[in-house]
């Protein structure tokens, strides 16, 4: 018998399955495909102070072994997910948390304030990393000062746990997990989308309608591996890892490198039933290879 | 709503009936009856066999073949994806997600126009299947470049009096859908598929008679299922809306072409 | 009739078509599949003062839609460059621009000093993003104040065209494509590999020698592209696009965004005649869409 | 050295020969003879069919037939890579880069020992086959796990006597190639390719027994023609070599092993 929970912070979860903000709607889109009981948690997508219309048409483009998006925080704000949509989920035998943007810092704090008092709302991942809107977003995600100063203002207003989601468009990560981890966070995920464009040669214009947008799926895993793996090293909170996580095989690698939770992505457009299979595999993995708890597998690359 | 499901089928048998569209007949792998489909829904096929596919594409439901327990589906070549599809050897497994999005109005009753130009006559097959089933009078007008572009035609004629427009008129009348006499005749309902260009034609002419008129859009998906928010349309009354999940049909009124 | 011919700086290319360093060894590797004369140049590996044994097997990994590798600038050294290696190739009608990479300083100018006298060698690229050594390297190239300190000493020894090679792996790549220019580049190229890593999740043990590659490949030409697009933006001087350049259409897109000319480089590993397929693409694309100089393509994207 | 090409072949026949193991011939796509290809040398195959497969394979030639101008490759499947190319349908075009690397040492005389395990014996039927052609004897030494493993042996038997060793003692001796009875006779030469424990066991027999002795190394490659530098060997006269230039067969003297 393995143990597949882990904690994030005072977070329990039932497996270190999670998914990914803005991939897997509010749960409910994939209730035909997968039992949302079955998954360690779902992060519901980027919801801010007040109702946004997101990016024009288009916003995708596909790329080799990804694609690139350029949403831009379509949500219909914090006060309609309170109202509408946290009723409809709230009773889910899973973790409900809740991905939190905002153009200034008390837009974040604001939000956060909102959420705290709601029951089921197990966690905040605050989104500093958001590549495609123009205020806020990645300018927090990007400097030690802007993600120190959203991760202090948001560590006072919200006392459960709050996870700050890290942009890979940088230097060096580990100095930007740093200074989240000293400034109140309880564990930070990476990596966000990294910054990117197509042009379709033969109009000559961008395949985006933002031209630049945020490139996902497994042709960044290699580089979301080595950011999980050099923050892990470099901070004492857990980290939660994804981008292109495609199975439970790429799952197992984020945990290997120092993740604690992972978080699935841009698989669920190609299999909206993947995360289902990958909790599967990460238990058959444990026992094929004689673990008794999902947690021996934090870090536990052999270097 | 249709409940969705994400299923193996095993490609029993495959024609092409163009240059550019093959039909593929698809039946469940393991057997067991087709899921509950809609006029109008699509489907989101894997691509297994392509190097530079990453995402499922999306392609209507032409017809649901309640005799063989088959699900039709006209494919046309339009990239590396597509053509990995059609290339699936009769026999082969293809994974689907469906049924995806609204679909068409079928409600019986009334007289029906039913608007399709290059592949975009596949929903309408369907559409027009269930309408004539119900006691519908259908009829289509059909657009192609030239007659060797015409997909299908016999299946239609089995379902409603079938008009043709090509545009070199070497079939039907010469020109654009938008200029066949069959236009000036009244209907209660007009219901469009095809390339942008024509459907906003028509839109424009249906609002000139004040026809009610529904469109389907194929505007670039990931998901198919309203989760990623790529696929939005700009609507009159809810802003951007997923055109896999609220869509792909559209009445013309929430449009704001 | 179409004019493919491009300008870096002083130096005159028949075509905007060279070879990325690392990726087309001395261009005689290819010779049973490509007419060297046929391409604008090609730059050599990665060469240094002194002879470097570069890292220990394993140095590559396949990865989705791309290859991490870490090579670690595995070369004879610039003396027996010049003495077995120069003599061989000079010959080819093509432009040779041979790639400069050092730990220190001082290092990178002997070697420039070293390559200056040779007529046939009509550039330099010089390094200072190398993800797989140790010392120098990509340290250079993730600071202003280390890419200026490179190329102002090679500046002072060196006469002829000097490209900067620039890293990827940073926030800002604009702001060094500034330092680089103001301190005496006369191009810029981009980008070099992005820093990635894979587990082998069976064996629990990292895929490279090194844990850390550089990541290439189609995978990230999105991000690529972004970034000359960026640069192009930035700077006056020519910008060199790469990274993940599979095709003509892809090679056309670099120019759209920005670039003069292009680099293809692991797409050589797949198609070893492909840089001659690009070229004609080029020539052709050129025709279909009414242009008569490759120039015309620069930053002829409509936004 | 000999030149290289790249070249387009068409698969013309393919036949399971082992539970992992496929026997595909492949003959030039546009007719003409096949280039000159040395024992032991490789070749590049592109794998079109597979999402996650971006490098080229490389196998080794397995033989030659200038009777009816095929090359013959045996191929393992070892992964999705393998797995999508051995899948390729009769009649399917494959393109490969021939011929790559240096090769066995051919020279005619003497008594030769070549030694195969698992997949490993590709490469010595062919080198076998030259080998018997110049007059040389020939003792094949195949290795498997079991008998159902062991690979063309009615087409090893053409060209030189025939030893077999099986791990389960299945057919020919029971265990390792190393404690077969045939290497206690004296070679003049022994060639070998298999997996890495056993090429390292045979190395250390051979120095026991003061018999020269090459082997040949399959180090992860890209390129294939010593442009990347990522298959590097470890030498002991020229340092970090590439595998896939100065290799893949190296006389053990060379190795560091």
């Amino acid at each position: 018998m393995v143990d597949l929970s882990v904690k994030i912070g005072e977070l329990e979860l039932k497996n270190p399955v999670l998914t990914a903000s803005g991939t897997f709607g509010y749960g409910e889109e994939f209730s035909d495909f997968v039992d949302l009981s079955k998954l360690g948690g779902f992060i519901v997508k980027g919801t801010t102070l007040n109702h946004r219309e997101g990016n024009p048409y288009p916003r995708m483009v596909e790329t080799p072994s990804g694609m690139l998006n350029a949403v831009g925080l379509q949500n219909k704000g914090v006060d309609y997910f309170i109202e509408h949509i946290y009723p409809r989920i709230k009773d889910v035998d899973s973790r409900i948390i809740v991905n939190v943007s905002g153009a200034q810092v008390p837009d974040y704090v604001a939000v956060c304030e909102k959420l705290a008092p709601l029951d089921k709302v197990a966690a905040v991942e605050i989104n500093i990393s958001c590549p495609n809107v123009k205020q806020g977003g990645m300018a927090f995600g990007t400097t030690c000062a802007g993600a120190e100063s959203v991760t202090a203002a948001v560590r006072k207003a919200y006392p459960k746990t709050m996870i700050v989601k890290l942009s890979p468009n940088v230097t060096d990560v580990a100095e930007i997990a740093r200074a989240v981890e000293a400034t109140g966070a309880d564990a930070v995920s990476l990596t966000n989308t990294f910054l990117g464009m197509a042009i379709n040669t033969e109009t000559r214009r961008p395949c985006l309608s933002t031209i630049t947008g945020g490139l996902s799926g497994p042709c960044i895993r290699p580089i979301a591996v080595r950011m999980v793996w050099q923050v892990a090293k470099a901070v004492k909170v857990p980290v939660v890892g994804l981008g292109g996580i495609m199975n439970g095989r790429d799952a197992v690698e984020f945990m290997l490198a120092g993740a604690t939770a992972i978080q699935v992505g841009t698989a669920n457009f190609i299999d909206p039933s993947v995360t289902g299979k990958i909790v599967d595999y990460i238990e058959d993995y444990l026992r094929r290879h004689g673990f008794n708890s999902a947690t021996q597998l934090i870090g536990a690359m052999e270097a | 709503m249709t409940k969705k499901y994400i299923q193996d089928f095993t490609l029993v048998d495959k024609r092409q009936v163009t240059p550019a569209c093959h039909l593929l007949k698809l039946a469940p792998a393991r057997g067991g009856s087709l899921p509950t489909m809609l006029p109008g829904q699509f489907v989101q096929v894997e691509v297994a066999g392509s190097k530079t596919t990453f995402l499922r594409r999306p392609i209507s439901v032409n017809f649901v073949d309640s005799c063989d327990n088959t699900l039709w589906l006209l494919v046309r070549c339009a990239g590396e994806g597509t053509v990995s599809l059609v290339n699936n050897p009769v026999g082969a497994t293809v994974n689907l997600v469906l049924p995806l999005g609204n679909g068409f109005d079928a409600t019986p009753g009334g007289r029906r126009l039913l608007i399709g130009g290059g592949v975009g006559v596949a929903p309408l097959l369907y559409l027009g299947k269930v309408l004539r089933d119900a006691g519908t009078s259908v009829t289509f007008l059909l657009g192609a470049r030239s007659a060797a572009d015409l997909a299908l035609v016999e299946e239609f004629e089995k379902y409603g009096s079938v008009c043709i427009s090509t545009e070199d008129g070497s079939r039907g009348e010469r020109g654009f859908v938008t200029m066949h006499s069959v236009m000036n005749e009244s209907f209660d309902l007009i219901q469009c598929c095809g390339p942008m260009p024509m459907m906003k034609a028509v839109a424009r002419k249906a609002r000139e008679m004040g026809t009610p008129c529904e469109v389907s859009l194929e505007n670039l998906m990931a998901c198919g299922i309203g989760a990623c928010l790529c696929c939005v349309e700009d609507t009159t009354d809810g802003g951007n809306v997923c055109v896999c999940k609220e869509g792909p049909v559209f009445n013309i009124d929430r449009l704001k072409w």
